[in-house]
């Protein structure tokens, strides 16, 4: 039998606070679907359109960003220039023939390591619903250049 | 990278003991890992992070001439630093290496080896894709300003400050109160050794007064911090006490002169069990030995008629002065300790214990009040009625281990509960009743003063008490307070009628602690105390480099280990200190000027004021001083022409490529 | 003399750990042992065993114990254990969850006349949609002791006095829609 | 939702030993001008016997309640007694977090669009103190009552009060200028069938609320559910007997006595059904002739 589709979620997290929360879920043993892979950056606010872009072009069935809380941002304000970012994202990706639920961003202190848990699987869960990406090589090709 | 060289990479899987080998098939990763391109060797190792780990990747550097490499193993907030050093003594730049993590973000958090093992690989392909890219980086360096802020005047920012002036560094003491001393100043005796706190606490007070490296800001707040490690720039509110420090004599002659004749003022050192007058000082050994007027209070203040007698006895000395206004200091410094301690938990919140509504339920600090030589009662425990309680209960628990309140153990409840119970025997003979749920005494001496407690035959309950009511179900106990408890090892229910309640509550971070955390851009736990940067690796440091933690305000401890935290926190200051320096990551961003538009996009990105737009060029240019490194100007630029030293968009895009190998 | 020994063979982890998946019961394993369930409880001073202690039977798999136990049925589900249990477990739930298992497995205390009201109630309204209280005190009686009509009489004539008692039995029109005919899970 | 009519769910006590709840709650409903229109074809909640025998069948009940009230377009139901609240509450609640029990092709849905309502909360929030306190029509002339709230109506899945020391009924009885004592059983357990099943038990708990209650002062009992007022009303001439104790305290629904102070037709108060304490009642809620205006 077929094997079942395995969404595939690259994530941008910030190094201060979602990185820290996914550390504390490894040391809290919190199981989760293994089906994003990080991507560290400092700042939710260094997460280029074009690394998003290039993650979808690249075979990515979802994209994920996550930053500190509004206010609680290391470098005060990186995250607030994510979200502005992240709201033109879903208006350009939609426009593109990308559900905008494949994108997400989310604000994870360093002290929910439970809540990576649940944005992970509960995203997974969705891009089941919405099953694979499919993107023609020229529709790529197209991300590919915008990005 | 120069296109003449090569890139060598080598790839090193950690087993992490089992951690990372039971749940990840490290041999097959570790054989994957050798395939991908650029890579010339690959090894598996049980502990990458210890010294023959760390052997090998210096022998290979050598031996085989690699110039890049990866270390797949735990998180790189553990040991990025660890392994870069160890290239540097390799005789490579550090910034050679790229660190993936597939045991905090694989082996712990899968269950199933096949779909661990394949994302652990898509993450090394990743890495080694990214690596190639990588550019040799020199670190900054930044001098640390040798001055400590200490917030915090309790016992642990009282024991760091010392520790501090006596290495000679000069020390800010910031104290909210008007008072420095904290919670343990209203302590009577200290567990296990029931020695006196004044006698220990009292004598380091005054230290901090005398001490020529000490600043001490008592009625005073940090409002604003700036800058960074080795240079923060802080601006503290100074309440205004009206009564000047300088040339107050402390002969508190004022407060005997106030035209108040008896004290009307609940004094809130006492938690309200005592009445103090407008101008007054928070308790006989306080530090300052400087009056306070309060301006709630204060005639003078309400209605402007006041004969103000205090100035009159104050004299020559003009110490008085009712019309100060607060004043703000600014202060640079290189390091701050936070010691911002902790509040107790308010019994209100478990009304069935009836704390607020029954006048003889107590909690713990204000029976340290009642037992204190220099309470409000000078050390007779007496009831609010003036009657010496025959029977005492005290309920341990009480906002402890509750999911509906607090879920963690606040520590020292059950051993200041063993404290009080040997007091109030003590003063009163009365007959003691603990009620505990898990008797936990884990320390030097604590068992032992247990044991002491159960030989003096005070009563000890397993249960956790369900009520505190004055319902009588039986003649002995009208006008009691009963408690309703399963006697769990008795097995079956009790009420006891006791005279006086004393609830053992927990310990709970600041109601303020959001705001100082924001303030000081550092992290809090789950339960809102601040997070340290590692339990156990860096127990006393925080994510921001240069503010430690000291006490309380990081969880609950006892006197012990909080002075014991405040001398490791101290130390931390002082190992940077000495240094001289801090070396600076290099992830810095800069402006490739010919590409550069001229646009101003990324002048409004930095919230540091890193990025300057130079007119002459008209073109932007960043302050690499100034710059922390968050590489939002770069996200922003349109045209591509700021870049972040190791987060370049080529060596983030190798790495979104890498994580598509599709292993 | 009763034996006070239990053989780890007589006790069925499974068991418990079935129970703890059952809805309301999820609890079960966080239980301190603290007993402020006990403390709280109206009954507990007599039931045979504590709420406390038929948790802790419950979850170290003493179903015997658990499901013969009065106190199961003393329950009257007053709810103040669970707004008292500092790891929130639905105490009354669980009692439910045994009362409901005894029922099926007959194992519930012979004449002991809580259950049979249970059971003549749920006919009663499965089959008229209402319950009229008279013809169920009354039926129950007959089942259980009719003798303890005798100590109702007067609470009974002082109802009937005070036209509190109706002897009409209650039923609803559409009877058929009580339960939805839904197949039991069986997944 | 001070427009339209609040769905009004009696249940089985509230056509029977509890009628006089009834009575008493549309009188005081009237005199605040609230619309109560009873739920056509009601079934019975299932009380706390039902949840023993089948979990599906208990939620069952309270389904088919919540759906009629939905297709009745109401969008709140009041049920007054507390067994009926906590049942409809309870099984809002397990359908929605327990899909297994609504059984997998949703058989049995839970309707959240319907707010279950108990009359106490109703009146609190959605008439408030206030307005009770403006609206006195008659002054108290009775002795100190205790406020007893029983326990369903302030326990998990209520929002009646807080569940350790609830205050709304007494600061309702205190706006109506209703002198009451503080009394510290306020959420203990009554018993529930108990009295019908092992009787010595229930009478104990029935004796001991009674007793307390007056050892606080209290000349009567106000409680807010059907089960609460027969059991601590019906069985005093027992204790009386056994125990020796006079004790002969009246036992009001807290309709009665607001329904009384807001101006209420007293003949529509359900007065006449009380069992203890007929004296105290006929002396406290007769009509003062020059009040009678007020």
């Amino acid at each position: 039998m077929p094997e079942p589709f395995e969404p595939k979620i690259v994530a941008f997290f910030c190094n201060w606070c979602t990185y820290l929360a996914a550390d504390l879920a490894g040391t809290s043993r919190i199981k989760y679907c293994p089906n994003a892979e990080v991507v560290r950056v400092m700042c939710s606010g260094r997460v280029d359109v074009q690394f998003v872009l290039k993650a979808f072009a690249k075979g990515a069935d979802g994209v994920l960003i996550g930053g500190c809380h509004p206010g609680d941002c290391h470098y005060q304000e990186g995250n607030y220039k994510a979200l502005r970012r992240y709201r033109l994202l879903r208006r350009l990706i939609r426009q593109m023939g990308i559900e905008d639920e494949r994108l997400r961003l989310e604000w994870i202190s360093a002290a929910e390591g439970d809540r990576v848990r649940a944005v992970i699987n509960d995203m997974v869960e969705t891009l089941k619903r919405l099953g694979p990406l499919q993107k023609s090589e020229e529709e790529r090709a197209h991300l590919l250049e915008v990005a | 990278m120069s296109e003449r060289e090569t890139v060598r990479i080598g790839v090193y899987v950690c087993h992490c003991g089992t951690n990372i080998a039971a749940t990840v098939d490290v041999k097959s990763l570790a054989e994957y890992a050798g395939l991908l391109p650029n890579v010339v060797l690959s090894r598996d190792y049980k502990y990458m992070c210890s010294d023959p780990g760390q052997d090998l990747i210096r022998q290979d550097i050598r031996d085989r001439q690699l110039n890049r490499i990866v270390v797949a193993s735990c998180s790189p907030h553990l040991h990025e630093h660890t392994f870069r050093t160890a290239l540097k003594v390799g005789g490579l730049n550090p910034f050679y290496f790229h660190m993936v993590n597939i045991r905090e973000q694989a082996s712990w958090v899968h269950e199933n080896r096949a779909q661990a093992t394949r994302k652990a690989k898509n993450l090394v392909s990743a890495a080694v894709q990214r690596v190639a890219f990588h550019q040799p980086l020199e670190r900054g360096r930044v001098a640390i300003q040798p001055d400590v802020l200490i917030v915090g005047g309790g016992i642990a920012g009282i024991h760091a400050a010392l520790t501090l002036a006596n290495a000679g560094k000069h020390v800010f003491l910031v104290e909210r109160e008007a008072t420095i001393g904290g919670h343990m100043a209203r302590f009577d005796k200290t567990f296990p050794t029931l020695d006196c706190a004044a006698c220990i606490l009292t004598p380091k007070m005054s230290a901090v007064r005398a001490h020529p490296n000490i600043t001490l800001w008592t009625y005073s707040e940090v409002t604003k911090v700036d800058g960074y490690v080795g240079n923060y720039k802080v601006t503290v509110l100074r309440q205004p006490r009206y009564v000047d420090e300088d040339l107050c004599s402390g002969c508190l002659e004022c407060i005997e002169a106030c035209v108040y004749k008896q004290a009307k003022v609940p004094d809130d050192f006492n938690l309200g069990l005592s009445k103090r007058r407008p101008i007054y000082i928070p308790f006989p050994q306080a530090v300052p030995q400087v009056p306070v007027v309060d301006p709630e209070t204060c005639i003078q203040f309400k209605s402007g008629k006041c004969k103000t007698t205090c100035i009159a006895a104050c004299g020559d000395r003009h110490a008085i002065n009712l019309r100060m206004e607060p004043k703000e200091e600014r202060i640079e410094v290189g390091t701050v300790i936070l010691a911002t301690g902790f509040q107790t938990f308010d019994a209100h919140r478990v009304p069935y214990y009836g704390y607020g509504k029954y006048p003889n339920v107590y909690t713990a600090l204000e029976v340290e009040r009642l037992v204190n030589a220099s309470g409000p009662t000078a050390g007779e425990v007496v009831l609010r009625d003036g009657r010496r309680p025959e029977a005492v209960g005290i309920v341990h628990c009480v906002g402890s281990r509750d999911e509906n309140t607090h879920r963690w153990c606040s520590r020292v409840c059950c051993m200041y509960s063993l404290k009080l119970a040997h007091l109030i025997k003590e003063h009163t003979g009365a007959e003691i009743f603990n009620f505990y749920i898990d008797m936990r005494t884990p320390g030097k001496g604590f068992e032992e003063f247990y044991q002491k407690l159960l030989t003096e035959r005070v009563h000890f309950i397993r249960g956790r008490v369900a009520e505190v009511t004055d319902w009588a179900l039986d003649p002995t106990e009208e006008g009691k307070l009963v408690i309703r408890v399963e006697d769990t090892l008795a097995g079956f229910v009790r009420r006891i009628p006791v005279d006086m309640v004393v609830l053992a509550t927990g310990l709970e971070p600041r109601t303020d602690a959001p705001e100082v955390r924001r303030l000081f851009n550092i992290s809090c736990a789950s339960e809102g105390f601040f997070l340290e940067r590692h339990p156990k690796l860096a127990p006393v440091n925080t994510f921001t480099d240069g503010i430690f933690l000291a006490g309380c305000c990081q969880g609950p401890k006892d006197i012990p280990d909080t002075v014991a935290q405040a001398g490791a926190a101290a130390a931390e200051a002082l190992a940077l200190i000495d240094a001289g320096y801090l070396e600076t990551e290099p992830n810095t961003a800069h402006v490739e000027e010919e590409k550069c538009c001229g646009c101003k996009t990324c002048i409004s990105m930095c919230p540091y004021h890193a990025v300057a737009f130079v007119d002459e060029i008209h073109k932007s240019r960043v302050n690499e001083v100034l710059c922390k490194g968050c590489g939002t100007c770069v996200a922003a630029c349109p045209s591509g022409a700021i870049r972040q030293n190791l987060f370049e968009d080529d060596e983030i895009f190798a790495e979104i490529e890498g994580v598509f190998s599709n292993a | 003399m009763q034996r006070e020994l239990r053989f780890q063979r007589e006790a069925d982890p499974e068991w418990a750990r079935q129970v703890s998946e059952r809805p309301g019961c999820e609890g079960l394993y966080s239980c301190l042992q603290c007993g402020a369930c006990s403390g709280t409880c109206p009954l507990s001073i007599y039931m045979d065993f504590t709420p406390r202690r038929i948790v802790a039977l419950v979850r170290e798999g003493f179903r015997q114990d658990a499901l013969r136990s009065r106190t199961i049925w003393l329950c009257a589900s007053c709810y103040s254990c669970a707004v008292h249990c500092p790891r929130q477990i639905h105490i009354t739930d669980l009692m439910y969850s045994l009362k409901r298992e005894a029922m099926q497995t007959h194992l519930y205390p012979a004449r002991l006349p809580i259950p049979v009201l249970a059971q003549e109630f749920h006919k009663m309204v499965g089959r008229r949609g209402r319950s009229s209280e008279f013809w169920l005190v009354l039926r129950m009686a007959l089942r259980t002791n009719p003798l303890v009509l005798l100590g109702m009489a007067r609470a009974g004539w002082d109802l009937i006095r005070t036209g509190r008692l109706s002897l009409r039995r209650e039923r609803i029109r559409d009877i058929r829609s009580l339960y939805p005919a839904t197949p039991r899970e069986t997944a | 939702m001070m427009s339209g009519v609040y769905g009004y769910f009696p249940g089985c006590s509230l056509k029977g030993t509890g009628v006089a709840y009834e009575e008493s709650l549309l009188a005081l409903f009237r005199a605040l001008h609230l619309g109560l229109a009873e739920l056509e074809d009601w079934n019975c909640c299932g009380a706390t016997s039902y949840m023993s025998i089948d979990e599906r069948d208990a939620f069952s009940l309270s389904a088919r309640n919540l759906t009629m009230t939905q297709k009745a377009g109401h969008r709140d139901l009041i049920a007054p007694c507390s067994a009926c609240y906590l049942a409809l509450r309870k099984t809002q609640d397990y359908l929605d977090r327990y899909p297994k029990i609504a059984g997998g092709n949703g058989s049995l849905t839970s309707i959240r669009a319907v707010r279950v309502r108990h009359p106490l909360e109703v009146l609190y929030t959605d008439v408030g103190v206030e307005r009770i306190r403006k609206t006195v029509a008659r002054h108290w002339h009775g002795g100190r009552v205790a406020c007893y709230y029983g326990c369903q109506t302030v326990r998990p899945y209520s929002e009646v009060d807080r569940d350790h020391d609830p205050v709304r009924m007494d600061e309702l009885l205190g706006a109506a200028e209703i002198p009451t004592v503080d009394y510290s059983l306020k959420t203990k357990c009554c018993g529930g069938s108990l009295t019908g099943t092992t009787h010595d038990v229930g009478v104990r708990l029935v004796y001991i609320l009674l007793k307390e209650a007056a050892r606080k002062g209290a000349e009567a009992i106000v409680t807010v559910c059907p089960l609460c007022q027969y059991n601590l009303d019906a069985y005093q001439s027992e204790i009386r007997r056994s125990s020796g104790e006079r004790l002969d305290m009246p036992v009001l629904y807290f309709t009665q006595v607001l329904g009384w102070a807001l101006g209420a037709e007293i003949e529509s108060l359900g007065l006449a059904r009380a069992i203890s304490g007929r004296k105290r009642i006929a002396q406290w809620f007769q009509p003062a002739e020059k009040e009678a205006y007020v």
